[in-house]
């Protein structure tokens, strides 16, 4: 069937972000301004967040395979490349639909509190809606075209919100490099576009289309396609090897940290694969790859998060890590698992960021961890909130943590990639380590080196409009993990029937779940005992001077990664310029063109000295010519007769 | 009498390749003019033994006209020699590059 | 009917004419210059309108004997290819006209209002000595005022600039001459015009010796690699209004050169020599982008990057299918609509602070968010960013590229990167951080400026998200042309 | 017997004119512009009688019991007469500003100005080759004395004698090569040498085409080609500016004139010389004259330099006669009528400006002209335009008739150095042009000088207009000839030859 509402859903955040950006650009600002901001900025959200809950009310009564199309208008369409502006809700964009906008109209409302005294707030929330319709487009797309086109527009949405405060230098860098990583990433996506229209034989580029036509391809190609699109994957979802860019850019405003950098635009590539699932069907090999990558990041990222002491670096590195396990998830060709913990993760860690945003604000913008301390007394709903999402991500049990990632670690277990289910509970015990360090230094560890809460008692105090977001993502945090309740705890999974995933099948025997879940909890334990021991238990005084070796040093500089593309990359291709600019084009092109005048002039001046003056040198050439002539003529007539 | 007109051509020839080298080797003006009039007149005298080979008189009204020209271009080349003399006291020609390439007027 | 591209043609130099003849002041000159711009585009608009996208060949055709002993007609005449370049100068001038409106200099005026002419007379000839003789006077304006308004150096480039383009054509001259020649031997008449000339039985040595000679004209105004170094002297010197009309519609003119005459004339030859042209156009488009990086004056770096981005033209030109000749001529509208808006603005910058130096600015967009926003956006869509008819051009030419061959589209795919090498740097270094000094006073965008960008804002948005609404109106003749060229080039493609 | 002697109307007025001026000239109260309005009137008068002769006969012996076959009158020589009188016209209300601010022009001057021109005439209808070099003669020796007008210059003294020596110098060969036909033939008439070359060419084979060389090569001397130009320079520099422009226009005219009468009927049919040696010589002169022209700072001398190429351009199509070009000598008259115009704009301004001042002009002087002179700048460039063969100029017309008649011919390494050389030309043209538009005026002489409306100016300004209108090249006017029409004038010219 098809409906107007989708489209509708995509436009209205658009148009929001229209109207603020035209009225902050010309209107002149005064007070009342704000409310209009807030009055659109929140509008526009939540009537598409509640749009959205009609159009999925509707789905869910159809059938599963079915999906609700929205066509627009005809996008271009020259020779078989046909491509129309249209959307389509089916159950996999229908979870992306609700996440986003959801989500994104909580972490809204919490940016009017955060976002409250900042000269730009018009301008932040006209960037906001930006993004999230940009985000809409992307999940709701009916052709990876149109799917690339918001792919690109989040890119840009957030290049502009990292380098939202653009008067620290700092920052606009961390965007560039936000952006250039991505479009590193999109080279190799418009790559794979690009060659798998080439090869396409049917007609039509919309993804059913695609699907039905991918027959015709040999695998060979298909599997580059893959790859290539997973490259575009690599950057969005900042994977190895294009992940620097994630933590510089929390140099963005918290709330932009939140929506795009955890819980919605980062997870676009998981996404993207699971819509491509179809294609990665057909080629395991590279699904397989894709889990590696998947589980390399994850486990990198791991060990990042463990060395550092900036709150939101740490909450960045652990989303790496989390979209580590979604990949593997979707990689293995699990989907469904990839998208429930991918929807479970955008709450808690949402609420994470918010939290940590809470409690920056309160801190007057300090994020070095052991800066703070203590502070659960003084931020008690913060707090609670806190350890619901780190208790969450960290895999306890009735969390939603629990039930999506080891639905992960299980399935991974039972279709006998081993060493990617080892890799993940090394991950899963060094989540449980730094989220604990995280909670533990900040709000439970007493002693704490230069406290800044201790001679500054004053905390300002928080919104009303920052705090409650808080709890319904803690909620979510919670609850969420029941819908996808495995059958080996009665449940039904279904949340992963109803998505309706080309998923591979692979079981276990309760048994055996039990005990593999167990482990994963111990070690989780684990992990939260050292935490436990190493930051309220201390051996040794926090405040001592840390000693670190080489490999600790290593990971806390994340392993001069930017070190190395500055190198490898950046300063060539300036050197290349430089001597383009001083070499190629003066000295070789231009200096050889210079030097054939230089040359023609040279002669003509020479030959004119020959005007000296002289009479009899004058008659002399004249005689010279007749001579020669007449010599010339000579000879041919001699060879004539 | 009769003599072989190759001697007049001979002789024409000497006058005329004469005057060539006079205009190039002397400096004088005066034997410059002297040399353009050798070779002028050496075309006189090869018209006037044309025109006594050939039956009719074409050659020598040829010289007559030719004469005519050569006096008045006499008249014109003493008048500016004399012109210059006045200037520069000199007929040495190459005392006169003024115009040439490079030169400051 | 027929007429009206012979007013589109001449009625700026008859305003010209006129105003000149009466001297009149400077408040009437530039109402009289507006008013013959808006005329003009009227008339544009109204061809638009009229046009027939489905017929074949010209329409519009304007046919007078000229130089009768040597058939050399005057021969006006429209298709797709021809009409959107049109369209675009005649949408470009009246904003030029709005961006001088306060130069008192009317020899500016003058310059432009014959500028004008010259162009579309080149555009619109199809006689090949017409279109050599438009194709070389419209350079005469660009020479005065690069050298008589421009800056830095502006007397050498400007006779740079001169040196190689007339250069170039002295060398299609030869060409042309001889294809009329040839004719003459063929046909038994003579005949210049272009579609006579398509038809030659060449043999191959002659025709490559020919081509040659109309590519180097070509390959100079484009500029290919190689051919280049008067482009950033001549940016880099010329004043504004002069500069949107080199980068935005003179460079175009190469482009549209090269495929009106040189794939139409010469298929075969360029067919053959189709790897040379593509390295030649791809190493050219990244050459141009990693040499925009270090520029540190605007003007020379977005004279590189117009060079890239024409490259890539060049580049969808010579691939030759479907995709990529749509996305050419896409390309070749969208860019000229970006380069005007980044040039318009660098010429914006210049006026208020007498400096295009990037390390002497900084900071403009906590002076001035309005500026900001345009010029971002511009910077934008000159690197392809969706939403904007750039990113169209570029993917139809990627699509273009990959079905010809993977490797191919992968390299031209790099444009996306390309564009990106300097744009977000000199975004950062000039409008972000902290205020430098020389912004200090920075003005914000007056009203005359907004409505002056206004225009192409819009267009341009309108090209990215729309694109269906301008794709019918050439693509028919574009296949059309496609199908002509390969049945010229002997059936491959 | 009015209809006989009709052709000779013409050129009995400008001669009965210069006897006039001699007459008078010993009259010391007649103004000079007395002197120059009786002179335009006399060429203007004959103008006018030559006028409607033209287009009405071909080949007609005047008078042939008097003069024999040595007189012809046909539309060619008639149509080189329109040319001599208007240009002389031209030449001198175009200096008339320049003649009035020396105090050494008289009435002899006039006097030999319409000599020089009677005996351009002459040469433009003589069909012997004894009554070419008489006129010929009376022509160089008028200029002679008009080079060395300026007595009191050195200069200009220098610039006679030169020209005086090497011209007599050369003008012995032309004699020495019409004794060696009279020699050989027995006749010195054109047309009958033609018979008599077409009959039993073979055998004098040598002879005869020594003698026609020894003839070309006077003529090549008088137009400047290399390697016989080396005197051009020198005189161009040394002479007044009228005679300048005079020896630049109208006097090529008539050089191109009487070539083309000799090879059209002398030397094409009969192939005494071979067109590879002007070929090869107009290949010399094109480099050679660019060379000269290229490297000079002043004006009058790059304007010279200039001249010599003209005349390459004219050699190249002179050279493609009779091999299959079909435009190649109307191409010359076109040619000679386009480089005309735009020289005589060129030299006019040039004459203008220096009227005031004595020193020479380079190119420094024009520094920011289009501030204090913007109507003189704008006809400055306009010719520029024209003799660099800019498009939508009368001289590309040229051009393209010289280039396209080359390439007809086959020659077309001929053609591409042309166009090279073009090229090259743009260079010393555009040089001005920059000097007069891109450099601010000086201080002192910021302020814009009036337009000074004066018979001279305004002829510049109409020959600015003729440029112009020639380059675009229609025929909107039906009484003014476009370029097309032009060229079919000069074909049917052509075709009145024997």
């Amino acid at each position: 069937m098809s409906s107007s509402l989708p489209s509708l859903i995509v436009l209205l955040p658009f148009f929001g972000a229209g109207v603020m950006g035209f009225v902050y650009l010309f209107v002149p600002a005064g007070r009342n301004l704000r409310r209009f901001y807030v009055a659109v900025g929140i509008g526009t959200p939540l009537l598409a967040a509640l749009l959205g809950l009609i159009v999925v009310g509707e789905m869910l009564t159809l059938p599963a395979s079915a999906s609700i199309a929205s066509p627009l208008y005809s996008w271009i369409a020259i020779g078989s490349f046909e491509i129309d502006v249209a959307f389509v809700v089916d159950r996999l964009s229908a979870v992306m639909l609700l996440v986003v906008t959801l989500v994104g109209s909580l972490i809204h409302i919490y940016a009017v509190g955060y976002m409250w005294d900042d000269q730009g707030f018009g301008k932040f929330f006209a960037y906001f809606n930006f993004f999230l319709g940009a985000m809409l487009l992307l999940v709701l797309a009916n052709n990876p075209i149109l799917l690339f086109i918001g792919w690109e527009l989040v890119g840009l949405a957030s290049y502009l919100l990292i380098g939202f405060y653009h008067h620290d230098t700092a920052n606009i860098t961390a965007a560039n490099k936000a952006f250039l990583l991505n479009r590193v990433g999109d080279f190799g996506f418009v790559s794979g576009l690009g060659l798998l229209f080439a090869l396409q034989k049917q007609s039509g580029f919309d993804f059913a289309a695609i699907f039905a036509g991918l027959g015709g391809i040999d695998t060979a190609m298909l599997s580059l396609i893959g790859l290539l699109l997973f490259v575009g994957a690599m950057g969005k979802s900042a994977q190895i090897p294009l992940y620097v860019w994630l933590p510089d850019a929390m140099a963005g405003p918290t709330p932009v940290s939140a929506l795009i950098h955890a819980a919605t635009m980062v997870t676009a590539g998981v996404y993207m694969v699971a819509r491509f699932a179809p294609l990665y069907n057909r080629i395991p090999d590279v699904g397989l790859f894709i889990a590696g990558i998947g589980a390399a990041s994850a486990l990198l990222a791991a060990l990042f998060a463990s060395w550092q002491n900036d709150i939101k670096k740490i909450l960045a590195y652990s989303t790496m890590s989390q979209l580590g396990y979604m990949l593997i998830a979707v990689g293995l060709g699990e989907y469904s698992n990839g998208i429930f913990h991918l929807a479970a993760h955008a709450f808690f860690k949402a609420l994470l960021f918010m939290g940590a945003g809470a409690v920056i604000i309160a801190l007057h913008h300090e994020q070095d961890i052991f800066k703070m301390g203590g502070l659960g007394s003084r931020l008690p709903a913060v707090r609670r909130t806190m350890l619901v999402a780190t208790l969450a991500i960290t895999g306890i049990p009735i969390f939603a943590g629990f039930f999506s990632k080891d639905a992960i670690l299980s399935y991974a277990f039972a279709s006998g990639h081993t060493t990617i289910w080892a890799i993940g509970v090394v991950v899963a015990f060094l989540t449980a380590y730094y989220m604990f360090r995280l909670y533990f230094v900040v709000f439970v560890a007493p002693n704490h080196r230069s406290s800044r809460s201790r001679q500054s008692p004053s905390l300002t105090s928080l919104p009303r409009s920052m705090v409650w977001p808080l709890f319904v993502l803690a909620a979510g945090s919670i609850f969420l993990g029941f819908w996808n309740l495995p059958e080996a705890y009665g449940g039904s999974t279904w949340f992963s029937h109803e998505l309706h995933l080309a998923d591979h099948e692979a079981h276990l025997r309760f048994a055996k779940e039990y005990i593999l879940d167990g482990f994963n909890v111990l070690v989780a334990l684990l992990g939260i005992a050292i935490a436990y021991r190493k930051f309220v238990r201390p051996s040794h005084p926090l405040n001592a001077p840390i000693h670190r070796i080489a490999w600790q040093r290593a990971l806390a500089n994340t392993l001069y990664i930017d070190t190395l593309y500055d190198r490898l990359i950046v300063r060539p291709l300036r050197g290349i310029s430089n001597w383009q600019d001083r070499l190629i084009d003066p000295k070789i092109i231009d200096g050889s063109l210079r030097g054939l005048v230089t040359l023609y002039r040279g002669v003509a001046t020479q030959s004119a000295r020959l005007q000296n003056g002289n009479l009899r040198w004058y008659a002399l050439t004249f005689l010279l010519g007749v001579s020669g002539i007449s010599l010339y003529l000579l000879i041919a007539i001699g060879g004539a007769s | 009498m009769t003599v072989n007109p190759d001697a007049y051509f001979a002789v024409a020839t000497l006058l005329f390749s004469l005057g060539i080298l006079g205009v190039i080797s002397r400096r004088n003006l005066l034997v410059m003019y002297l040399s353009i009039e050798l070779m002028l007149n050496a075309v006189n005298l090869i018209l006037a033994t044309f025109s006594r080979l050939h039956p009719d008189e074409g050659g020598t009204m040829i010289a007559l006209f030719m004469i005519g020209v050569i006096a008045a271009e006499a008249a014109l080349f003493l008048a500016v020699i004399v012109q210059i003399y006045r200037k520069k006291h000199t007929l040495d020609s190459d005392a006169f590059t003024e115009l040439a390439q490079g030169k400051k007027l | 009917m027929s007429v009206v591209l012979t007013w589109i043609v001449f009625l700026p130099m008859l305003f010209a004419g006129i105003l000149g003849l009466f001297r009149v002041r400077h408040t009437v000159l530039r109402a009289g210059a507006m008013l013959s711009a808006l005329l003009v585009l009227a008339l544009t608009l109204l061809t638009v309108v009229q046009f027939d996208p489905q017929a074949e060949g010209m329409q519009f055709v304007r046919h007078l004997p000229w130089i009768f002993q040597y058939g050399i007609t005057y021969y006006l005449g429209l298709d797709s290819l021809s009409l959107v370049i049109l369209l675009v100068i005649a949408l470009l001038m009246p904003l030029l006209y709005l961006y001088m409106w306060d130069n008192p200099t009317s020899g500016y005026w003058y310059n432009m209002l014959l500028l004008q002419t010259g162009v579309t007379g080149a555009v619109l000839a199809l006689d090949m000595v017409l279109f050599y003789l438009f194709y070389e006077t419209m350079l005469l304006p660009i020479f005065i005022m690069i050298g008589r308004y421009g800056h830095d150096w502006n007397h050498a480039h400007a006779m740079k600039i001169l040196l190689f383009t007339v250069l170039g054509s002295m060398a299609m001259l030869f060409a042309i001459l001889y294809l009329g020649y040839a004719h003459y031997n063929f046909y038994g008449n003579w005949s210049f015009a272009w579609h006579d000339l398509a038809r030659l039985p060449l043999d191959p040595q002659t025709a490559t010796w020919l081509a040659a000679g109309f590519l180097l004209a070509f390959a100079i105004k484009i500029p290919l690699l190689g051919f280049h170094t008067w482009m950033a002297a001549a940016y880099a010197s010329a004043p504004t209004p002069a500069l949107v009309i080199l980068s935005a519609i003179m460079a175009k003119l190469g482009i549209y050169g090269l495929w009106r005459f040189g794939y139409g004339i010469f298929a075969k030859v360029l067919h053959l020599y189709e790897p040379i042209l593509l390295a030649l156009s791809l190493v050219g488009m990244l050459y141009y982008a990693i040499h925009a990086i270090t520029q540190n004056d605007l003007r020379r770096m977005f004279a590189y990057s117009s060079g890239s981005h024409l490259s890539l033209i060049a580049l969808g030109v010579v691939l030759a299918n479907l995709y990529a000749w749509s996305g050419s001529l896409y390309l070749i509208a969208t860019h000229a609509l970006a380069s005007a808006g980044i040039f318009l603005m660098i010429g914006l910058i210049h006026q208020r602070t007498d400096t295009v130096q990037i390390d002497a600015l900084g900071g403009i967009a906590s002076v001035a968010p309005r500026f900001a926003f345009f010029f971002t956006f511009f910077a934008l869509s000159i690197a392809g960013v969706p939403g904007t008819g750039g990113f169209v051009a570029e993917l139809l030419i990627i699509i273009g590229a990959f079905s010809v061959h993977p490797w191919l589209g992968a390299a031209t795919a790099t444009t996306m990167l390309a564009a990106m090498l300097f744009v977000f740097w000199m975004l950062q270094r000039t409008l972000f951080g902290a205020p430098a000094p020389s912004v200090a006073t920075f003005a914000d965008l007056s009203r005359r400026e907004t409505v002056m960008l206004t225009p192409l804002v819009l267009l341009l948005l309108i090209t990215g998200i729309a694109p269906s609404l301008f794709t019918p109106i050439f693509t028919p003749q574009v296949q059309e042309m496609l199908l002509q060229f390969i049945h010229a080039a002997g059936g491959a493609s | 017997m009015m209809s006989t002697l009709a052709p000779f109307l013409p050129t009995t007025l400008v001669i009965i004119g210069a006897f006039v001026l001699l007459l008078i000239s010993t009259v010391r109260s007649i103004h000079l512009k007395s002197y120059l309005y009786i002179t335009v009137v006399f060429l203007l008068l004959a103008f006018a009688v030559a006028l409607p002769q033209f287009g009405t006969r071909s080949g007609v012996y005047v008078l042939p019991k008097v003069f024999g076959h040595t007189y012809l009158a046909d539309d060619f020589a008639t149509l080189f007469d329109l040319m001599f009188l208007g240009g002389g016209a031209l030449t001198l209300l175009i200096n008339a500003i320049y003649l009035r601010k020396r105090d050494y022009y008289n009435g002899e001057f006039f006097a030999l100005f319409l000599f020089a021109i009677f005996g351009m005439m002459t040469l433009a209808h003589a069909n012997d080759l004894v009554p070419a070099f008489i006129s010929l003669e009376l022509t160089s020796i008028a200029i002679y004395v008009l080079t060395g007008y300026h007595k009191n210059y050195r200069g200009s003294n220098e610039a006679m004698l030169k020209y005086l020596v090497l011209g007599s110098f050369a003008g012995a060969m032309f004699i020495l090569g019409t004794a060696i036909f009279y020699g050989v033939a027995g006749t010195t008439v054109i047309s009958e040498l033609a018979a008599f070359i077409q009959i039993h060419g073979s055998e004098h084979l040598l002879a005869l085409s020594t003698a026609g060389l020894f003839i070309m090569i006077t003529i090549l001397f008088k137009i400047g080609a290399v390697p016989f130009h080396s005197w051009l320079l020198d005189v161009y520099l040394g002479s007044p500016f009228p005679v300048t422009m005079f020896m630049a226009s109208v006097l090529k005219v008539a050089l191109f004139a009487i070539a083309l009468r000799l090879y059209l009927i002398l030397y094409v049919d009969t192939g005494l010389i071979g067109n590879q040696i002007i070929s090869f010589l107009a290949i010399l002169t094109l480099i050679g004259g660019s060379w000269l022209a290229i490297s000079q700072s002043m004006l009058k001398r790059m304007l010279a330099g200039s001249s010599i190429v003209h005349g390459g351009y004219m050699l190249i199509a002179l050279s493609s006669i009779g091999l299959g070009a079909h435009l190649a000598a109307p191409a010359i008259m076109f040619y000679l009528l386009s480089y005309f115009i735009s020289s005589v704009g060129a030299f006019g301004i040039l004459s203008y400006i220096a009227a005031d001042s004595n020193r020479p002009l380079t190119y420094e002087d024009f520094k920011g002209m289009a501030h204090r002179r913007p109507y003189l700048s704008a006809m400055m460039a306009i010719s520029m335009l024209s003799l660099s063969g800019f498009p939508s100029t009368i001289g590309f017309l040229g051009k393209f008739y010289i280039f396209m008649s080359a390439i007809e011919s086959g020659q077309f390494a001929l053609a591409g150095l042309g166009i090279f050389i073009a090229f090259v030309s743009v260079y010393y043209y555009f040089k001005l042009i920059a000097m007069m538009y891109f450099y601010p005026c000086e201080e002192e002489t910021c302020e814009q000088h009036p337009f000074e409306i004066h018979v001279s100016t305004l002829l510049i300004g109409l020959m600015a207009l003729i440029t112009i209108w020639g380059g675009i090249g229609t025929s909107l006017i039906p009484w003014f000839p476009g370029a097309d029409g032009i060229i079919s004038i000069a074909k049917q010219a052509i075709g009145s030859l024997p």
